[in-house]
């Protein structure tokens, strides 16, 4: 780490604990949370922007298997619909893997001409097949007290368990639509993922039987205690009052807080080092090149295409940790907040602004831009309201202008942005390309 | 007699409606794909750009609606454009030189300005909700349509009329000029060939005594003229929203890069691509073929692929399908 | 002076709702306005608001929003969220956490009836289960056999359309078609042309008049293939038949109401004020500023915990009925140990778990004007 | 060693390449000369499996690689340089040279993560191969210089270093020589024939420097518009009148006539 | 005073100084030749001249005028061409349309007939004149890149290495026809690899090593200097 990084992580650090004790340390600890978990995913982007130059704009999609999957993973299944459907979709299931290895049979045997045609009425009967026992099956599930519940449910299991697996689910979304879409150069991989995820948000809004859709699953059993139980126990009470806090509700929310905090940074601090020591390595030095020029790469003996799809499917990975990570704080899988502004394009404004090819650069962006886009809203509100003050209450344009105050925020995170890149065009903590690998210095 | 009822149906809910909405995103798309091709860089600040050349646009209008002031059948509002364009380039060749020409200068990478235009947006956006703030503003007046669905099927004597509006007509046949327009310019002008020759290599551009800065505001005063157009009619046919231009940035890019960057044309068919997949692929076909079936005969289901939900997905599905076809777009596009 | 009394009003300031919500603001805050220039409150305690933005689509910025109000401004309530989604997170995430009292005007998902609050969550919105009921009643006197229903794609929405559905097909009436539509999309053409496909007497629009609803009546008037809606109640609003005039003629409205004059006094009370007084969910909000202040004052405390058991004591009945702009009197009244029965901008009658029991207001466009048909 | 049989390609219309018969013995330092346009970089492309060819074969070592990718014909031996740099433009020379070694340990993921002291070993190894290398081409100063920033006859040179950074079979040069410092050409000229013998590697070199082509290339195979137009000695190739209408040109001195 | 005189020329392209106290001069119709090892910095100088890197110190005086801070293009119209050594062709534009651009800030009505000259000498780019420069054989972008050059018809033509990778016949024809066009009156400056066949047509030569001017002298002197001819052309 050189001087730079650690004045900049300093001051991030320094601009929190004013948080802390300008506003409180919830709001503190509440934006750090979201801050780790915004890092997680900038890294995730790092990886397949930074190091290798794919242009994924997918991000959204990753994020949100990962939440589906600390659902599916955490909910308690839901005994009626199972009875009333479990079998039914079993059998959709295995009617859809038959359609899926008669393709593959038809494909590898038939006469390359007929390829085409007999995979395409292949995919329609089976289309049809499924929908035979499909249909039935969530009509029954999402019938069973759609107000409450009207899907499946989940496994059960700690939520815990759900973010490796949201890591693994992601992947093979990400090694599936790698396959499709690697093929394409930058700005067409860009709408191509961007497409992907779109697909992949209809599916989770509207297969409610999976998910509930846009109704919301909330209520995603925690890792950590709950505050109203909290407050109850004397332990923590006598521990409360040992560190002299005045609310114990406030201290409840806080300590909740802090135990997130404690997970989440775990989880970044692993995922870290093995970012930091793939890129560090010849591995890293790999894929800088690869970047730089397939084709020379490609003639050094570099297998392009392999290496794009594992560091695709890598960041894919962490992007849906980072989902479930984000799914377990809120408590809830909300499909129909993810928009590509707040769940891809901020994520790519915090890995450029961070500096991209630098995974401490992206962990500062998200750090941030997270920030920015909690507390430029209360910012705009002041603003707002000491600038027109001396308009005095009644006039037309001070009303005016303060019921704008909320849209400062647009107006901030824009005006920062472009300070920020401004004096920083490469990044804040740019990547570092005009020596040799650390190794070879080191060596 | 039901042939022509029912395509008279078909045409009314598909063909019109998908054509006036593809002519819609193919104005917003050229603008974009301009950029994208000359300046090589994803403008993301183009959505708010045409937002706030439509703001001014309405603005005037009202101010001209107060004073009487009309050009009765057509909408007040195309009395006001110019103004409203006048606007969007001054904004647009504002921004250059404050926020793009300083990367330009570095030789920044185009994601660098992407990004940046990001800000750009966020900034535009503020901007424009403090101003006329988020609600949606209807400017329209003047004739909406130009036959009414009634009115045609009496004309027609089916069962089935076909609506065409205004602001439809104007759309489409505003958008066959443009394309066309920028299409010789870009090919066949001086300063055409010198926007091109920039967008292939900037150092060897100087080298043959173009002006770069030249080159760049041209490229922004078309492109902003575009956007102010753009919105403008696309608010005359539906509404102006601000929140709309966030949401309309999807397809419009879509369709930039489904036609090949920087490519006019391209463009104009990768918008049409996109808006009649929205509208065509998840169409329920059970009027259509209750009409054509037997007399007192109807469908049960829908008679539908995929419902509506899906329609964006479908619509992706086929861009992404496309581009495995053609990796660059439609019309080879750059790759940048 | 003594310490203000701050009210959240944690809103959906930014994104899908942006252009709902601001009218909404300017109603809550009405109310604080009127309680605070009162002088009557605790004493005359000054009461002020301070926003928060809920952003309706990101629950995680709503939390942190939410946390700043109640941990760093510390707000003594809350009159929000928009929607039911971040509602639901910052209930379980913030309200629960902190045990302070929120009040949304607008989250009208089922599932909130349901849902563990620990009695700190309230709404002056019914549940769209009971809607649903107004609204298959309606159509099954009107006679009509059948109808196509749209939905704007979020919990409301989706809510909202299920109750009608389920409700209407119980009496025997015909869903031709059900088709979601995305707010603040750039074309409806598609959900229009398989609706009209389905055909039906009627289209059931379960939207917000100045989001996708608003496009898809557009898009219907336009190709003809409706000409009467159905509209509840995020459609309700002066802003539609201005827009549209009298092409709507013949279309239903249900919204919550009663002919209790409270609606056209708010209305009145919002006049020069920079928004319309009957705008959707502007009552609502206006109500639920009302409540907390008046419950604070009748439990003679700001603390969360306590007043919280009052807000269904000045609600209802038994007591003296109080309208928008009669907020002094209700202070007054309730200073001096008297009762109260809010009745408010909609007609207030919370029933448990602490919703709008809904009394719903049926209208119909006449002459391009919103004509109140009858009450429910 | 490589056996090219009728290769064709065509680039919509246009026959860049048609039906070109070749073999390059092992051991030999084989030329390839041609006007501009004769075919010699796309065949080097298609025998180095950048595009496969329109028709015909391709064996090395009487195995058929005509559908090989780039990368699997590096790993059975294959190296190429490119006739217009393709330099990794952000790193430095070094590294540059560096990523060059096939099978890293430290390039698989598993290995940098859990097994990194072998990994260490081995980039000490291929860190003294780079530095002799980089002495080898006298660029010991700018071996930390981004390789984007090297000057023309630099990069070429990089590229040329490219190839010494492992043991291939065969090395295909295209225009290794263009831009390069005469002097320093002839000393990369000595050396390619100190590979040539002591290491045997096998060279197939893409020239227009007859003297370069003179000093080193036995046999000589000429092409012109896609088709092998003759193959012989320097000597034979120098006195054939085609190659000479087509290619060499009289060769006459320039006289500099000062108008007076 | 010279025609071009570049003189005292320091700089560097923000790092460290490439050229150090660098002086180069032609005269109208005079040949001046720019030979050097690889690196010596004779593609900085031509870039300095033409105002591409930013000078510390010296002075660029074309024609008695000083043009030391004038934008690359804007030297253009002052009667300056160039051909720089690599990525010297619109890739994406015919081979037609990049002559076309050469011809950019020509007014007059010549510029079809220029173009046919270089057609005929350039036979291969007639054939060629509707395929993209990018799909071009390398020396058939190199014969593109100075045909764009010559279709500005400068007071002063510089060229990077214009032979690297042409062939043998080529690049006799382009020698002579650098010499035809210097007979009117046109200064040429040209850095070469080729260095004797350049050196046998220069009228001055300058050879830079590390930025530095070594040697300056006619061509056939340096030729004749046994030192130059073994360090740097080869033997
Ligand atoms: N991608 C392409 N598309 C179309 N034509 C091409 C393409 N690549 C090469 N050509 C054509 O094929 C012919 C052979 O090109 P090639 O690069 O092989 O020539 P070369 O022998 O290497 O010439 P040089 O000595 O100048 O390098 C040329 O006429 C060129 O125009
Ligand atoms: N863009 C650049 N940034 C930094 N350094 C550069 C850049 N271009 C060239 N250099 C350095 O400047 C020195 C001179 O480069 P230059 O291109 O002038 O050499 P040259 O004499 O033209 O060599 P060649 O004959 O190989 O073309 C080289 O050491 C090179 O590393
Ligand atoms: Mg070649
Ligand atoms: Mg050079």
């Amino acid at each position: 780490m050189t001087k730079r990084v650690a004045l900049l992580y300093g001051l991030m650090c320094l601009v929190l604990i004013a948080i802390g004790f300008l506003q409180s340390w919830n709001v503190a600890f509440g934006i750090f949370n979201l801050c780790v978990i915004s890092a997680v995913m900038a890294l995730g982007v790092n990886m397949q922007w930074g190091y290798a130059g794919l242009f994924n704009v997918g991000v959204m999609g990753f994020t949100a298997l990962g939440g589906l999957t600390a659902v599916l993973v955490s909910m308690p299944p839901v005994g009626e619909a199972w009875a009333a459907a479990g079998g039914d979709i079993a059998l959709s299931l295995l009617s859809l893997a038959a359609t899926i290895v008669a393709v593959i049979y038809a494909r590898r045997f038939v006469h390359p001409a007929l390829k085409l045609p007999v995979t395409l009425v292949l995919l329609l009967a089976g289309y049809f097949l499924i929908g035979v026992f499909f249909g039935p099956a969530t009509d029954a599930i999402e019938s069973i007290d759609p107000a409450l519940s009207g899907y499946l449910g989940g496994a059960g299991l700690p939520v815990l368990v759900a973010w490796p697996l949201a890591g693994l689910v992601a992947a093979g979304g990400g090694w599936l639509i790698g396959r499709i879409a690697l093929g394409l150069r930058a700005d067409y991989l860009a709408i191509a993922t961007l497409g992907i995820s779109e697909i992949i948000i209809a599916i989770i809004k509207y297969e409610e039987w999976l998910s509930r859709g846009v109704k919301n699953v909330t209520g995603i059993p925690r890792p950590v205690p709950y505050e109203v139980d909290l407050i109850e126990s004397e332990w923590f009470i006598s521990l409360a009052n040992f560190f002299g806090a005045t609310e114990i509700s406030d201290a409840a929310s806080l300590f909740v807080k802090l135990c997130y905090a404690v997970l989440f940074v775990i989880v970044l601090a692993i995922i870290m080092w093995f970012a930091e020591r793939a890129l560090k390595s010849p591995w890293g030095r790999m894929m800088r090149a690869i970047r730089d020029n397939r084709d020379a790469a490609a003639a050094m003996g570099k297998d392009v295409k392999r290496r794009h799809l594992q560091t695709f499917v890598l960041g894919c990975a962490v992007c849906g940790i980072a989902g479930a990570m984000l799914t377990t704080l809120d408590g809830q899988l909300t499909p129909t907040s993810y928009i590509p502004l707040r769940y891809t394009f901020l994520i790519w404004v915090m890995v450029i602004l961070g500096g991209s090819g630098n995974n401490w650069g992206s962990i500062l962006g998200g750090f941030i831009i997270w920030f920015l886009w909690v507390e430029a809203e209360p910012f705009g509100n002041w603003f707002m309201s000491t600038i027109t003050a001396p308009l005095g209450e009644g006039s037309e344009l001070a009303q005016h202008l303060v019921a704008g105050a909320a849209y400062m925020r647009y107006l901030m995170m824009g005006a920062i942005l472009l300070i920020v890149m401004r004096f920083a065009p490469k990044g804040l903590i740019p990547e570092a390309t005009n020596r040799s690998t650390a190794m070879t210095r080191s060596s | 007699m039901e042939i022509l009822n029912a395509l008279a149906l078909f045409t009314n809910f598909v063909v019109v409606p998908a054509t006036a909405y593809g002519a819609q995103l193919a104005l917003g798309a050229l603008g974009v794909t301009l950029i994208f091709g000359i300046l090589r860089f994803a403008n993301f600040a183009h959505g708010e750009l045409m937002s706030f050349g439509t703001m001014i646009t309405i603005l005037v209008t009202w101010f001209l609606q107060n004073m009487g002031v009309s050009i009765d059948p057509f909408p007040t509002a195309l009395l006001a454009l110019p103004i409203g364009v006048l606007a969007a380039i001054s904004m647009a060749l504002v921004m250059d030189r404050m926020v793009f020409r300083f990367y330009r200068k570095q030789r920044s990478n185009p994601i660098v300005f992407a990004i940046v235009s990001v800000g750009v947006m966020f900034l535009i956006a503020g901007i424009i909700r403090i101003v006329i703030g988020p609600a949606d503003q209807s400017f329209a007046d003047g004739e909406r349509f130009i036959i009414g669905a009634i009115d045609s099927r009496r004309a027609l004597g089916l069962d089935e009329g076909i609506a065409i509006k205004q602001s439809q007509l104007i759309t489409v046949v505003v958008t066959a000029i443009v394309v066309a327009w920028l299409f010789w310019f870009l090919q066949k002008t001086r300063s055409g060939k010198a926007m091109r020759a920039y967008s292939d290599d900037e150092d060897l551009a100087l080298l043959s005594g173009i002006n770069p800065e030249r080159v760049v505001m041209i490229c922004w005063i078309i492109a902003a003229a575009l956007a102010a157009i753009a919105g403008t009619l696309y608010g005359l046919d539906k509404t102006y929203k601000p929140f709309i231009f966030l949401q309309i940035l999807l397809p419009i890019f879509a369709a930039t890069i489904l036609g090949g960057i920087g490519q006019p044309v391209g463009a104009i068919l990768g918008a049409f691509i996109v808006a009649f997949s929205e509208v065509t692929v998840t169409y329920a076909f059970k009027k259509f073929l209750t009409y054509l079936g037997p007399t007192d005969w109807a469908p049960d289901g829908l008679v539908q692929l995929l419902s509506t939900d899906y329609k964006f997905a479908v619509s992706f599905i086929i861009l992404v399908a496309v581009l495995l076809i053609r990796p660059t777009g439609i019309i080879r596009g750059k790759v940048i | 002076a003594q310490e203000q009394v701050k009210i959240g009003m944690l809103q959906g300031f930014t994104g899908p709702t942006e252009s709902l919500v601001k009218p909404m603001a300017l109603g809550g805050e009405l109310a604080i306005k009127e309680v605070s220039d009162s002088g009557l409150l605790l004493g005359g305690r000054e009461v002020v608001s301070v926003r928060g933005d809920s952003t309706c689509i990101d629950a995680a910025a709503a939390t942190a929003a939410a946390d700043r109000l109640v941990t760093s401004d510390g707000v003594h309530g809350i009159n929000g969220a928009t929607c039911s989604g971040a509602t639901t997170a910052i209930l379980n995430n913030v309200v629960r956490a902190n045990g302070i009292v929120m009040i949304s005007p607008s989250a009208t998902s089922p599932a909130l009836s349901e849902i563990e609050d620990d009695g700190y969550f309230f709404r002056t919105a019914p549940s769209d289960a009971r809607q649903g009921q107004i609204i298959a009643e309606i159509l099954d006197r009107r006679g009509i056999k059948s109808a196509a229903l749209t939905y704007t794609n979020n919990d409301y929405g989706k809510g909202l359309a299920d109750a009608i559905q389920a409700a209407y097909e119980a009496k025997g009436g015909k869903i031709t078609a059900v088709a979601a539509h995305e707010d603040g999309k750039a074309d409806y053409s598609a959900e229009i042309g398989t609706l009209a496909s389905a055909g039906g007497e009627v289209l059931i629009v379960a939207g917000y008049l100045d989001q996708g609803g608003k496009g898809i009546i557009q898009a219907s008037l336009d190709t003809g293939a409706f000409d009467k809606f159905v509209l509840p109640d995020g459609m309700v609003g002066e802003a539609l038949t201005d827009n549209f005039g009298d092409m709507l003629d013949g279309s239903i409205g249900t919204n919550p109401g009663t002919d209790s004059p409270g609606a056209s006094m708010l209305a009145e009370l919002a006049s020069g004020k920079g928004f319309k007084g009957d705008d959707p969910y502007v009552p609502e909000a206006y109500d639920a500023s009302a409540l907390l202040l008046l419950a604070m004052q009748s439990a003679g405390s700001t603390d969360s915990a306590v007043y919280k058991d009052h807000i269904l004591k000045v609600a209802n009945a038994p007591g003296e009925k109080i309208y928008p702009g009669e907020l002094a009197k209700a202070l007054q009244i309730l200073a001096d140990g008297g009762d109260i029965d809010y009745v408010g901008g909609t007609a207030l009658e919370l029933i448990e778990p602490g919703e709008s029991a809904g009394s719903f207001r049926e209208t119909e466009i006449k002459g391009g004007k919103w004509e109140t048909e009858m009450y429910h | 060693m490589i056996r090219v049989e009728n290769i064709a390609k065509n680039f919509g219309g246009i026959q860049a390449v048609d039906g070109v018969s070749l073999s390059i013995e092992k051991g030999s330092i084989t030329g390839l000369i041609g006007p501009n346009g004769a075919g010699k970089t796309t065949l080097f492309n298609i025998i180095a499996g950048v595009f496969p060819p329109s028709s015909g074969k391709i064996f090395l070592d009487d195995e058929d690689v005509t559908h090989l990718e780039p990368h699997e014909l590096f790993h059975k031996g294959l190296l190429r340089t490119f006739q217009i740099a393709h330099e990794f433009s952000t790193l430095s020379v070094l590294d540059n040279l560096m990523v060059v070694p096939g099978n890293q340990p430290g390039e698989q993921l598993r290995h940098s993560w859990f097994n990194y002291s072998r990994v260490k070993e081995i980039e000490a190894q291929n860190y003294e191969r780079a530095l002799e290398v980089i002495d080898f081409l006298e660029i010991d100063h700018i071996k930390h210089e981004l390789a984007g920033n090297l000057s023309g006859g630099q990069k070429k040179l990089l590229e040329l270093g490219r190839t010494m950074m492992v043991e291939p079979k065969i090395v295909f040069l295209d225009e290794v020589g263009a831009g390069v410092n005469r002097t320093l050409l002839n000393t990369i000229a000595t050396s390619i024939k100190r590979l040539n013998e002591e290491r045997d590697y096998t060279f197939c070199l893409i020239e227009h420097d007859m003297d370069f082509i003179a000093s080193l290339c036995d046999p000589v195979i000429v092409m012109a518009e896609g088709k092998v137009l003759t193959q012989g000695t320097i000597e034979e190739v120098k006195n054939n009148e085609e190659v000479i209408e087509a290619y060499l040109g009289t060769g006459r001195k320039h006289e500099r006539k000062v108008p007076s | 005073m010279s025609f071009l005189s570049a003189t005292g020329m320091t700089g560097g392209y923000g790092g460290s100084d490439i050229l150090h106290d660098c002086t180069i001069t032609v005269e109208k119709g005079e040949i001046a030749v720019v030979v050097g090892p690889n690196g010596a910095g004779k593609s900085t100088a031509m870039k300095a001249v033409f105002g591409m890197l930013n000078l510390r110190e010296g002075s660029v005086v074309l024609d008695g005028k000083d043009i030391t801070n004038l934008a690359p293009q804007e030297r253009v119209p002052e009667g300056m061409g160039f051909v720089p050594q690599n990525r010297n062709v619109f890739v994406s534009m015919t081979v037609e349309e990049n002559l076309d651009m050469g011809a950019f800030i020509r007014k007059d009505d010549k510029i079809e007939e220029t173009k046919q000259q270089i057609f005929d000498l350039f036979p291969i780019l007639g054939e060629k004149r509707n395929q993209p420069a990018g799909e071009l054989s390398g020396g058939q972008r190199q014969q593109v890149a100075v045909g764009r050059a010559l279709m500005t018809q400068p007071k002063l033509l510089m060229l990077d290495e214009p032979t690297a990778g042409v062939s043998p016949i080529v690049m006799d024809e382009l020698f002579d026809k650098i010499v035809e066009v210097a007979r009117t009156g046109v200064a040429i400056l040209m850095v070469e690899q080729n260095a004797r066949q350049a050196l046998e047509i220069a009228d001055h030569g300058f050879v830079l090593v590390q930025g530095r001017n070594r040697f300056t002298d006619t061509g056939e002197a340096l030729l004749a200097n046994e030192e130059v001819r073994r360090s740097f052309l080869g033997g």
